[in-house]
C-alpha cells in the first residue's frame, strides 16, 4: 500500500471571478515574457494528467473508509509545437480568452453557449461540444480553478429532501415540500454559503428519482430520521458538493446508499464515495465516506424471481472496469462478483413485489441492524 | 589512374596531364582517358586509351586527320592525337564525335577547348548544350606523372554560362551545370518560355554530397545532388504546369542516364514532408518527375543526382540508395539554411497556421482587459511603448514574433529537439512522473455531468 | 365523452375499474372470450387536405382486444397487471411512476414502451387522465440533446401553492422552481405578468435567468427541457387557463424544436386521448424562424444543414393536418426551412453578445407579434 | 379380384372365399391370392394363387406337405391346399412359410387362424409379431361366388389383442394394428421398455382417411393414417429419446415398406403448429423419423400411413401427396376432438401461456378489492359460494374458464380456417415519429471510469 502525501494532490480552487482572472493575466505575461526573451520560446501549457494511470488513491489510515481518488501531480502538455497537437494549445487559449471576457461581464454561459462563440471566433479549432468541454477540462487544469470558477453555468439534476432545514431562507424546511423534493442548485457559491441544519441521523442516498419521489411521497423521513438525497443517476459536480459539505457539517451523519444491485449502481455509489477521473481536478474534494444499503446480495430472497433481469454486455464492461479498480473495497467486491457470478440484476423497484409501502420498513429494519457495508 | 592501362609513350614531358572520361552507355562501361603532354610550347600530344571495351581500333581509322600533327595507335586501342595549339578547335572537333562514337546510343553534343595558359595551367572548358534532354559530367584528372601525389581528380558538369574552372570542385560544376540548364530551361519541361526568368538572380541553389565512408573501401561511391528553386511568375501561362512538377536529372560517372528503379524508390521515401513539399507521385516516364500534392510556394524545383565512383572498378552495392537519400536532404538543407523561409516544413507551415488565432487570442486577452498595469507591462515586453496601439498592431507584433519562433524552432528541430519551457514552471517533481505523452484525441473519454 | 375528465374523483374510477373486472368474470363464466374495446385516438393525420375531425376530441375508432390473438393475449395481460397495480395505488391513495409501474414485473414488461401504451389503453377505457390513475412520469430523460434533463422549471412573476408549499417565484423571478408533479395541488395562483415564455431548453432558461430577463421583464418563463412531460403541460396548462396570458414559445429552428412547439400547442399522439387537457391552443411560435438567420445576421457557421433524418422528419410533420387547417404561417415557415436545408439553435443568438437573446431578440420578437393585427404567428 | 387371375377351380362350392395378400418387396409387386371353398363342412380348400411373378413352381414342390390333405398347382403359379378343419394349423405353417418365402428379404413371421363359424362366416386371424421393423397388411376378400355382388373387400394390419374381425374396416384394423405396435415397441425405437406403460388405456388413437374423389376415376386410391399419442412416464429412461421423436410406418398397398420421397415432402408441409407440434427435421434413415422442436407435451407419437388402391392395376398419379396431408391432418383433428386438452395449436398454447397471469390479475383486481359488493358479484358469476375462498380457488377456476375458452376458439378456428393472426401487426395507426423516446436510463450514458 502506497501512502501520498498532499503535495501530489492537484485541485481546482473555487475562485471569485477576479482571481481568475488576475491568473489569467498571469499567463498572458509569462507567454509574452517566454515570447520576448533572448532565447524566444512558445511556452508549453503543463496540464494535469486526467488519464486514468495518473489517479491515485488516498487510503484511510485505519479503515478504507475514508479512501477517495484524485489525480497525481503528473503532467500532459499542450504544446503549439507538435503539429498535431497545435489546435488543442489554441484551444485552451481560445477558452481561456473567452471565460476571460465573460468574466469581465460577470456573466456565466452555458457549455453549449461556449460552443457557438468559439464556432464562430475560430471555427477551425472547433469543431464539436465535446472538444469544447475537454478544453474547458484543460483549462481547468491549467488554472487549477473550478469549472464552474471560470463562468460557465452547470445546471445540476440532484434533489433533496428530509429533515434538512436552511433556517436562513425563512426556514426553509426539506421534509415540507411534496414529493418533489427541492431542487440543488448548479451553484456552487450559492451551495457553499448554504446555512443548514438538521435534526436527522442519518443520509440516505437514493440512486433513482422514481425511488426518490417514492419516499418522499410516503414521508419516510417523519418515521427514520433522515435526509435523502439523490442525482438521478450518477452525480453531478453540485450534488456531490452538496452531500461533502454536509458530511462535514453534520460528521456524525452516517451517509448511505440505496441502489440497483447492479454494476451501475455499484459505479454511481463509488462516484458518491471517491469522485471520479471525468470530473477532473475536482473529482476528490467532495469525497464522503458511503456506505452501501442495499441492494445487496442477501436481499434477493426478498426479490422474486421474475424480477431478475440478465445482465447486458454493458452491465460486465462497467463490472470489469470496477473490478479493476483499486479503489473498490473488498466487500463491495465480493458483492460485484456475486453480481458477476449469478449473471443476474435487480432493481430496487423489485422490493415493490411487497407492497410499494415495504421500502420504508426494509430501509428501516436495514438501518436498526445496521446492516451496511 | 590505377584502371586504365598505364602510358606507353616513352618520353617523360615536363606538363604530363591526363584525363579520363567516363561514360556508361546502357550496355556497359567506357573509360576513355586523355593523356596531355606538351612535347614543346607549341605542340600537345592527346594520346587517348579506352578500357579496350566497346570500340576496335579501325573505328579510327578513318577518321579525317588532315589537321591532326600525329596520330598513334597503340595495342589495345590507345589512340594518340598530336597536334599543334593552333589548330585546337580540329582536335575538339574530333574528340567530340570520338565520344559521339563512344556514347553510342545516347545523343550528346559538346564544344571543346583545351588552352594551355601562360602559367602553364591547362584549362579544359566544356561548352555543352543539352540540346535535348542529355547532360555530359567530366571526370578531369590531372597528374604531373614527375611529381608523386600531384594527382588531382576533378569532376565537373559544365555549362557555358558558368565555366568551371579546373580548381572547382565536381559539385560546384553540377551546380553551375543546372543552373545553366535552368535558365537555358525556362520553367517548361518540353518547351522554353522567355518570359519566367532571365537572370539567375533569382534562382536558390542548394548543394549537397554524400560519400561512403571508409568502411565502404571498396566502393568510394560519390553521391551529389543539386537543388535549385526558381521563383515563377505567377502570371506566366506555364506557371501551373511547371510548379507542381520537378524534372530529376540523374547522372551516373559522369553520364546522362534514366533513374534506376531503387533510386526512383528512395526519392518517395525522403522526408519531404519536412520540407514543406507533398511528394504525390514519382512518374517515370523516360525523365523521372516528382509531382507535389501542392505548388510550393509558387516556385519550380530542379534537381540533378549525380552517382560516380572515385575508384574504378566500380562495386555494386546497396549503397547509392543510401548515399541518395543522405544527399538530396543535405542539398534540401544547404538550401533551406541559405534562404531563410524557404522549404518551411509542412510542420511549420501547419503551426504557422495557428499563429494568427493564437495572436488574436492573447492581444484579445491583454486588450480587454481592465487592469492598465497588466496592459502596460504586456506593451512594454513587445516593445510597444504607445497606449494608442490599435488591435491589430498588438496582433501583427504577437504573430510576426510567434512565426519567428516557430521558423527557428523549425531550423534547429532538425539538428535538436527543441524543448520549450512551460507556461506555469511547477515548483514539485518534475522528476517523478512527467509523462510528456502526446495529445491523442481520444484522451480523456468521460463525459460531464449535468 | 363529455365528462369533464378531470374532475373525476379516485373512488370513481375504482368504481370503473370494478364494473371493468365484473364484465370480464361476466364473459368468462358465459363461456365467452372476453373483449376489452379501446377506443383510438388521434390529435392529427397525415393528410392535409382531407376533411378529417382530428381536431375534435372524439375516439376515431376502436380496437378489441380478444383472447384470438396473442399479441392481443399479451396486451390483455399487460393491461391487466398494470390495472391491478392502479387499483393498488389508488386505494391506498399513493402516486406510482411509470418506472415503478414496469419494475413491477420488468422480464413481462419487458420495455417501458409496453407499460406506457398500458397506461394509455387504461385511462382510454376508463375515460380518465393519467393523473386520475394515480400514475406520474418521471424520471423523463432525452438522449437526443448533450445534456440530460429533468421535468420542467419555471420563474418569474408567479406565486402558487403546491400541497401547502409556497413557490415565491416572484420575490426572486430568476430563480428557478421545478414544476411540482402533482398539478392537481396546485392553488393560489398568483401572477403580475404580462406573457408566458415557454423555452425549448435549459440551457436557454439559464441563460435568461442569468442575464435577469425576468428582472427587466415581467413575464413567467417555462421549459420542459425538450419534449415537455405532462407535468408541464399540465401547469402550463392551468396557468394559462388561470391567468389568460399570451404564451410565446421560443425552439430551436430545427425539426425537432418545431416537434416540441406542436406538442405543446396540440399535444403528442401518444397522449391524443386526453389532448383536451393538455394541449394549450394559446401558444404563438415566437422563433426562432428561418427567416430570423439573416435578419439577426448570424454567422454562417452557426448554421447547419438539415441531415437526410431531418429532412425525412420534416417532411413528415409537414403532413400533420393541424398545420394546413389550424397554422398554415406555422408551415409556410417550416417549408422554408426544408427548401433553405439548414438549421439552427437559439443558442446561436449569443454569438454577438451573450445577451443577444435577452436584450434584443425576444423583445424585438414579443414587439412583432403584439403588434396590432400582427398575429400572424399565432 | 379383377387384378387377380380367376380361379381356375372348376367345382363350385358353396362357400367360396377368396383372399388376397399383396406384398411388394423391393423389387417388384406380388399378389398372392387365396381362394377358400369349403368342399364338405369339415374339409377346406385353399388355392393360392399369385400374380406369376417372383417365385416359381418350383419353390413349392419341396413343401412338407406330409399333413395337407391335398395340393393341387395350377398354371401360373397357383397354389392350392385342402385341409381339413382339424389341420388348419399345418396350413398355417405353409402359408406362413410360403409368404415368407415370397417376401424374400423382407423378414416376417405370424400365425394364421382359419375358423369357420357356426353361422358360416369365416374368421381369418393373422396374429403377427414385427419382431423388427417389419409390419404386414392382409386384404381379405371374401366373396360368395354364387352370390354376384357378394363381394367384400377388407384390409386390416391385424394385431394379437385386438383380433380385427372380418368386419371391421381396414382403418380399424390398421389402429388395432398400430395399436398393438405401439404397446409392443414401448417408447423406444431400438429396444422395448417394459416400464413405460403396459396397457392401451394410456393410447390416445385418432384416424383420418382420404379418398380420391370420384374424378379420379381411375385411381381409387384411400390413404388411411392413423395417429397414437402414447403418454410417457418422464421419469423413463428413454423418455428423452422418445418423446422428441416420431416414427412414421408406412404402407403400400397392405406392404411396408419405406416412405417415398414426395410423401416425405408432404409431411413437412403439413401445418404442425396448430396441432402445438414444432416440426425440426424429417429424416429418412430407412424408416421415417419426425424430429420435433419440442417434447409435445410429454408423449410419444407414433403414426402409420396407409396408400392403396381399391382397384387394381394402380395408376400412378400426384394425388398420394395431396390425400396424404388430408388424411393426416384428419387424422389428427380426430384425435384432436376425440381428446381434449391435447395437440392444441401452437397458437393456442401462446394465448394459453397468458392464462395463469390473466387469472391472477382479474384474481387480484376481484381480490384486492376493498368493495365487498363488487367481490360477492363475481364470485356468484364463477359460482364461487363461500366467502372464505382462497386466492388459488379463484385464480384457478378463472384460468380454467379462460383455458376452455381459448380452446374452444382454437377448434372453432380450425373450422372457419381463420387467416393466422400476424403477430406484429399493430391497429394503432401511430405515424412515424413516435417521438416520446422515453426512459433511456440516464445511468448508461456515463462512465464510471475513464
Ligand atoms: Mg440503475
Ligand atoms: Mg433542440
Amino acid at each position: 500500500m502506497k501512502f501520498f502525501t498532499d503535495r501530489e494532490i492537484c485541485y481546482a480552487d473555487i475562485l471569485p471571478p477576479s482571481e481568475v482572472r488576475a491568473r489569467i493575466e498571469v499567463a498572458v505575461l509569462n507567454f509574452l515574457k517566454i515570447l520576448t526573451c533572448a532565447d524566444p520560446a512558445i511556452s508549453d501549457l503543463l496540464l494535469i494528467n486526467r488519464k486514468s494511470s495518473n489517479r491515485r488513491v488516498s487510503r484511510g489510515l485505519l479503515t478504507d473508509d475514508d479512501t477517495w481518488i484524485f489525480l497525481s501531480r503528473s503532467f500532459c502538455k499542450r504544446t503549439l509545437m507538435r503539429a498535431n497537437a497545435a489546435k488543442a494549445f489554441i484551444r485552451v487559449w481560445k477558452v481561456m480568452e473567452m471565460c476571460f471576457k465573460i468574466l469581465l461581464q460577470e456573466k456565466r454561459v452555458t457549455q453549449r453557449e461556449l460552443f457557438y462563440k468559439l464556432l464562430c471566433v475560430s471555427p477551425d479549432c472547433f469543431s464539436s461540444q465535446l472538444q469544447v468541454n475537454r478544453t474547458i477540462q484543460d483549462v481547468v487544469s491549467l488554472l487549477r480553478c473550478s469549472r464552474f470558477s471560470l463562468g460557465i453555468m452547470a445546471s445540476s439534476r440532484g434533489i433533496v429532501a428530509g429533515r434538512l432545514l436552511e433556517p436562513d431562507k425563512e426556514m426553509v424546511d426539506c421534509s415540507e415540500c411534496g414529493s418533489s423534493g427541492y431542487a440543488i442548485s448548479g451553484d456552487l457559491n450559492l451551495l457553499d454559503r448554504l446555512v443548514m441544519k438538521t435534526d436527522a441521523r442519518y443520509i440516505i442516498i437514493v440512486e433513482k428519482h422514481a425511488i426518490f419521489q417514492r419516499l418522499a411521497e410516503d414521508r419516510v423521513f417523519n418515521h427514520i430520521p433522515v435526509i435523502l438525497i439523490t442525482a438521478r443517476g450518477y452525480p453531478d459536480i453540485a450534488t456531490r458538493f452538496l452531500l461533502h459539505r454536509m458530511s462535514r457539517t453534520f460528521p456524525e451523519l452516517p451517509i448511505m446508499a440505496l441502489v440497483d444491485w447492479n454494476p451501475a449502481g455499484l459505479a454511481i455509489l463509488c462516484t458518491f464515495k471517491f469522485g471520479s477521473i471525468g470530473m477532473g481536478l475536482e473529482a476528490y474534494r467532495y469525497a464522503c465516506n458511503v456506505k452501501w444499503l442495499g441492494l445487496r446480495g442477501d436481499d434477493l430472497q426478498l426479490i422474486p424471481e421474475e424480477s431478475l433481469v440478465s445482465l447486458k454486455p454493458r452491465d460486465l464492461q462497467i463490472a470489469k472496469s470496477l473490478m479493476s479498480s483499486e479503489t473498490l473495497q473488498e466487500k463491495h467486491r465480493e458483492e460485484l462478483a456475486l453480481m458477476v457470478q449469478s449473471g443476474k440484476r435487480a432493481e430496487i423497484e423489485a422490493l415493490y413485489f411487497h407492497g410499494y409501502d415495504y421500502l420504508g420498513k426494509y430501509i428501516a429494519k436495514k438501518i436498526v441492524q445496521a446492516n451496511y457495508i | 589512374m590505377g584502371c586504365c592501362k598505364p602510358c606507353l609513350t616513352g618520353t617523360i614531358l615536363k606538363h604530363p596531364w591526363t584525363a579520363s572520361v567516363t561514360i556508361e552507355d546502357e550496355l556497359q562501361l567506357c573509360r576513355i582517358s586523355a593523356v596531355l603532354k606538351s612535347l614543346s610550347p607549341s605542340i600537345l600530344q592527346i594520346s587517348i586509351s579506352d578500357t579496350g571495351i566497346g570500340s576496335c581500333l579501325e573505328e579510327f581509322q578513318d577518321l579525317n586527320c588532315s589537321s591532326i600533327i600525329a596520330v598513334e595507335f597503340w595495342v589495345g586501342l590507345n589512340l594518340g592525337i598530336v597536334t599543334d595549339c593552333t589548330s585546337l578547335r580540329v582536335v575538339v572537333l574530333y574528340l567530340q564525335n570520338l565520344i559521339f562514337f563512344v556514347c553510342k546510343g545516347i545523343y550528346c553534343s559538346f564544344n571543346y577547348e583545351l588552352k594551355l595558359s601562360a602559367s602553364n595551367i591547362l584549362f579544359l572548358k566544356f561548352l555543352y548544350y543539352s540540346v535535348e534532354q542529355v547532360n555530359i559530367a567530366i571526370e578531369l584528372v590531372t597528374e604531373r606523372e614527375d611529381i608523386p601525389g600531384s594527382r588531382c581528380e576533378n569532376v565537373f558538369l559544365a555549362n557555358r554560362s558558368n565555366p568551371g574552372p579546373l580548381s572547382t570542385s565536381n559539385v560546384e560544376c553540377l551546380k553551375s551545370g543546372l543552373e545553366d540548364y535552368v535558365l537555358k530551361h525556362g520553367n517548361s519541361l518540353t518547351q522554353k518560355c522567355n518570359t519566367c526568368f532571365a537572370t539567375s538572380e533569382r534562382l536558390k541553389v542548394g548543394s549537397g554530397i554524400a560519400c561512403s565512408t571508409e568502411n565502404h573501401k571498396s566502393s568510394g561511391l560519390v553521391l551529389e545532388v543539386v537543388v535549385i528553386i526558381s521563383e515563377l511568375e505567377s502570371k506566366c501561362p506555364c506557371y501551373r504546369e511547371c510548379s507542381f512538377k520537378t524534372e530529376v536529372l540523374y547522372f551516373k560517372d559522369f553520364t546522362p542516364c534514366s533513374i534506376p528503379h531503387p533510386t526512383l524508390n528512395v526519392l518517395s521515401t525522403i522526408d519531404w514532408q519536412s520540407y514543406g513539399l507533398t511528394l504525390e507521385n514519382v512518374v517515370d516516364q523516360g525523365v523521372c518527375v516528382l509531382e507535389w500534392g501542392d505548388s510550393p510556394s509558387h516556385s519550380q524545383i530542379d534537381m540533378v543526382l549525380h552517382c560516380y565512383h572515385k575508384q574504378y572498378p566500380m562495386h555494386k552495392t546497396q549503397l547509392e540508395q543510401h548515399l541518395i537519400k543522405k544527399a538530396v536532404t543535405a542539398a534540401l538543407n544547404n538550401l533551406k539554411e541559405t534562404h531563410p523561409g524557404i522549404l518551411r516544413s509542412a510542420h511549420a507551415l501547419k503551426i504557422c497556421s495557428h499563429a494568427p488565432d493564437l495572436a488574436r487570442s492573447i492581444a484579445g486577452l491583454i486588450l480587454s482587459s481592465n487592469d492598465p498595469d497588466f496592459q502596460g507591462e504586456c506593451f512594454s515586453l513587445l516593445g510597444l511603448h504607445s497606449r494608442e496601439i490599435g488591435a491589430n498592431v498588438v496582433e501583427d507584433c504577437i504573430q510576426e514574433k510567434i512565426v519567428s519562433v516557430i521558423e527557428m524552432n523549425d531550423r534547429k528541430s532538425r539538428q535538436r529537439n527543441v524543448v520549450a519551457p512551460s507556461l506555469f514552471e511547477d515548483d514539485c517533481d518534475q522528476d517523478s512522473n512527467y509523462q510528456d505523452k502526446e495529445y491523442e484525441e481520444g484522451e480523456d473519454e468521460f463525459s460531464y455531468l449535468d | 365523452f363529455l365528462v369533464p375528465v378531470q374532475r373525476i374523483e379516485r373512488k370513481s374510477i375504482l368504481v370503473i375499474i370494478a364494473d371493468f373486472t365484473t364484465s370480464l368474470v361476466k364473459e368468462l363464466s358465459e363461456g365467452r372470450s372476453p373483449s376489452i374495446s379501446i377506443h383510438k385516438f388521434r390529435n392529427y393525420c397525415t393528410d392535409p387536405y382531407s376533411n378529417c375531425l382530428c381536431s375534435s376530441d372524439l375516439p376515431k375508432g376502436q380496437q378489441v382486444l380478444t383472447l384470438t390473438r396473442q399479441c392481443h393475449a399479451y396486451r390483455i395481460d399487460v393491461l391487466l397487471r398494470v390495472l391491478v397495480i392502479v387499483q393498488k395505488l389508488l386505494q391506498e391513495n399513493r402516486h406510482g411512476s411509470k418506472r415503478d409501474i414496469y419494475y413491477m414485473h420488468p422480464s413481462v414488461f419487458s420495455e417501458q414502451t409496453v407499460v406506457d401504451r398500458a397506461i394509455s389503453d387504461i385511462c382510454i377505457l376508463l375515460q380518465c387522465s393519467r393523473h386520475n390513475l394515480n400514475v406520474v412520469d418521471i424520471g423523463f430523460t432525452l438522449k437526443l440533446s448533450l445534456v440530460s434533463v429533468g421535468k420542467g422549471l419555471v420563474m418569474g412573476w408567479l406565486q402558487f401553492l403546491e400541497a401547502g408549499r409556497k413557490f415565491d417565484c416572484i420575490s426572486s423571478p430568476t430563480t428557478a422552481y421545478t414544476i411540482p408533479v402533482h398539478v392537481e395541488e396546485v392553488k393560489d395562483i398568483v401572477s403580475v405578468a404580462k406573457y408566458i415564455l415557454i423555452v425549448e431548453k435549459e440551457s436557454v432558461f439559464q441563460r435568461l435567468a442569468n442575464d435577469k430577463f425576468c428582472n427587466a421583464n415581467r413575464c413567467i418563463i417555462i421549459t420542459g427541457r425538450g419534449y415537455p412531460d405532462i407535468p408541464t403541460r399540465r401547469f402550463l396548462r392551468l396557468l394559462v387557463e388561470t391567468l389568460s396570458l399570451p404564451v410565446y414559445c421560443l425552439v430551436d429552428c430545427d425539426p425537432y424544436g418545431f416537434d416540441i412547439l406542436t406538442t405543446y400547442r396540440f399535444g403528442s399522439m401518444q397522449m391524443a386521448y386526453d389532448a383536451k387537457i393538455l394541449r394549450v391552443p394559446e401558444v404563438q411560435w415566437l422563433g426562432a424562424f428561418p427567416s430570423d438567420f439573416e435578419k439577426y445576421d448570424l454567422p454562417q457557421q452557426c448554421l447547419l444543414p438539415l441531415t437526410a433524418e431531418d429532412k425525412r422528419r420534416t417532411e413528415t410533420l409537414l403532413l400533420r393536418c393541424y398545420l394546413q387547417k389550424e397554422v398554415p404561417e406555422w408551415r409556410l415557415e417550416l417549408e422554408l426551412m426544408l427548401q433553405k436545408g439548414v438549421k439552427f439553435e437559439i443558442e446561436a443568438f449569443s454569438v454577438h453578445t451573450l445577451s443577444f437573446l435577452s436584450e434584443q431578440y425576444i423583445p424585438s420578437k414579443i414587439q412583432e407579434v403584439e403588434l396590432p393585427g400582427n398575429k400572424i404567428k399565432s
